[in-house]
């Protein structure tokens, strides 16, 4: 009975927390939306600004955060985690799990590159720099897991961004040289629009 | 006799067409919205023949004419399809249906049955286009994880495996730039090439001056295009008109024989043949 | 008193649940970690495989999470959310920040897909798999170029050739269906646009 008690005086002290929680959820609300998106750490300053609330407040905000997910707030310890890492915070994966992902990504990421790959980063290699939907419209097909696998392997970079369209143009890598062995992309052996005088170049047997 | 829409079927297809606004149409028995006709055409409360697809179109261009140019587009390349299809039923509705059903009228009401279905298809797809829209519109707006992988875990991915030479490569890009012709129905036998009746003039005029007399067969033998057929049929015709041949014909559909019987003829003639035909 | 014993009931209802969560939540951490590094959805089979669990473990587990994201767990409401979309699970910033996010990352909206495209993509996702002279029976126009962009969106995909005519069949990608915001194209509205009495089976208010 007494037991019963306890339970119920903790139990309406945690709706007292979590009632106060929610008058401040829309700021931790926003805080995980930002920190959701992005890729790099963000500063406290930054992030203040992107939410509009004052940076005392969002300092609290990210403790509070940071208790939560480590299970120290209400809910579950989190599969997650909030760091400040070089001045900037950011969500990882909780280190507990990075088997777990080394494991998945492992089985994620192809030894090989699939024709459709090799045959995006060739039109890369002799367009550069090209943007993506410019290789789609070649490829008559949508790249974007495409460039996101080459991207990930480093055989492509992001060159800069076109200043009207913001699209962002892709180029080859230095690794990508390297796997071809040649020093430069001059050495790529050249190839004609025109299939007429290209063929001789073109071995139907090394293709497949 | 086409009634004029009454009010509850007005209001109630108004309702459901409110969003389409847009193309209104005003004939001399109807007047509201494109859709609204339709909706009544295909409830069966307007009859299709008695809707007069000249005016609707004419109105449609008028129209158009008023719109940016993406919205001339769709509405144009939509109109067009919902125009031949009422230009189809119309067909279907005004040729004679004999009193008994034979098989030829069964296969004429099937005909139209199935330019009903044709329509209310299009409709139905157009309608839901409105839903992919709304849902494509909403989805774009949402924001998805999608961070690059951290370097931690990335040096985890198994070292790619390389093979192609410079050469390889170079195939592959030939491969990869080769043109991906999506083949396409030509549409060219839909658009007949202009023949023009002067020249057909001029050719029938030489082949006839030149000799006693010729039969319409013997005039356009050789020709395979149906157009340049007509071209110098009306060309024939014409001349008639001014007086320059004589033709005869012994028997209905029999074989018809034309003479050069122009007493003066002058090319300024030639010139001015077939304006009738002109646009 | 009775009602003290109803709350009371409920209470320990709850506790019994919080244990349980306790003891699964290993499980929805190792979710968590997935779902924090994937770039795509992911189903639940691929997603069970990834953290080494039963299906139905993981398919209750998801269910935690996402009420958990909610608010309807023991903590606060997130500020992202677990959604199935396009046949996977996959993390969202919650809808209702989607504004602020759209002013953090700033850029533009995607073009729009033109009325055209809109209605041959529906004729499409209906009507697959289908080719592109029976999508053009149907819209009684020329749908080639607008079969293009839709390819290069990644919106459909040549399915496979006709044995006879070799005419490619068309149909609807999972990536529609993520821009869809559905789960699969079970989700499409209906419509019976067959055939005599179609005007009766075309209901407007399912569309709308």
């Amino acid at each position: 009975m007494t037991d019963d008690m306890t339970d119920a005086s903790t139990g309406s002290a945690a709706q007292g927390l979590a009632e106060e929680r929610t008058l401040e959820s829309p700021l931790t609300e926003r805080i995980e939306a930002i920190m959701l998106i992005i890729d790099e750490p963000i500063g406290l300053i930054a992030l203040a600004a992107a939410v509009g609330s004052p940076v005392p407040a969002v300092r609290q905000a990210l403790e509070t955060l940071v208790d939560d997910y480590d299970g120290n707030g209400q809910g579950p310890r989190r599969g997650f985690e909030l760091r400040e890492v070089g001045g900037g915070w950011r969500l990882y994966v909780r280190e507990d799990h990075d088997d777990l992902i080394a494991e998945f990504v492992g089985g994620q990421a192809p030894a090989r590159l699939s024709q459709a790959a090799l045959e995006t980063l060739a039109v890369i290699a002799y367009k550069q720099p090209v943007t993506r939907s410019q290789v789609a419209s070649i490829r008559a097909v949508n790249v974007d897991s495409v460039v996101r696998t080459l991207l990930a392997r480093g055989l492509i970079t992001e060159l800069f961004a076109d200043s009207e369209t913001g699209a962002i143009n892709y180029g080859t890598t230095d690794q990508l040289l390297q796997h071809l062995g040649i020093n430069s992309l001059d050495e790529l052996p050249p190839i004609s629009p025109l299939l007429d005088d290209g063929a001789d170049g073109f071995d139907e047997g090394t293709i497949r | 006799m086409a009634p004029s829409p009454d009010e509850s079927t007005a209001l109630d297809a108004a309702g459901t067409a409110e969003d389409a606004a847009g193309f209104r149409v005003s004939l001399s028995n109807f007047d509201g919205p494109f859709d609204l006709l339709l909706n009544l055409i295909s409830k069966h409360e307007m009859d299709i023949t008695e809707v007069s697809l000249s005016a609707v179109t004419n109105e449609f261009i008028a129209y158009l004419k008023e719109l940016d140019d993406d919205e001339e587009l769709d509405q144009a390349s939509e109109f067009l399809v919902v125009a031949a299809t009422l230009l189809d039923m119309k067909v279907a509705g005004l040729l004679p249906q004999g009193e008994l059903v034979d098989a030829e009228a069964v296969a004429l009401l099937e005909a139209r049955d199935l330019l009903f279905a044709r329509l209310l298809q299009y409709r139905a797809f157009k309608e839901v286009s409105v839903w992919f829209a709304r849902c494509l519109q909403r989805e774009d707006r949402r924001h998805v994880r999608a961070v690059r992988l951290d370097e931690k875990h990335r040096r985890k991915t198994p070292e790619l495996v390389w093979s192609l030479t410079p050469a390889d490569f170079a195939a592959l890009a030939l491969l990869a730039f080769a043109p991906k012709e999506i083949p396409h129905v030509g549409l060219d036998h839909l658009h007949a090439p202009l023949v023009s009746i002067r020249e057909q003039a001029a050719i029938v005029v030489t082949l006839l001056r030149g000799t006693e007399s010729l039969s319409f067969r013997e005039l356009v033998s050789g020709v395979s295009e149906p157009g340049i057929v007509v071209a110098r049929f009306i060309s024939v015709l014409e001349l008639y008109r001014h007086a320059a041949l004589s033709f005869e014909q012994l028997e209905p559909l029999g074989e018809l024989t034309l003479r050069w019987a122009a007493d003066s003829w002058s090319d300024e003639t030639l010139a001015t043949l077939g304006a009738d035909y002109d646009r």
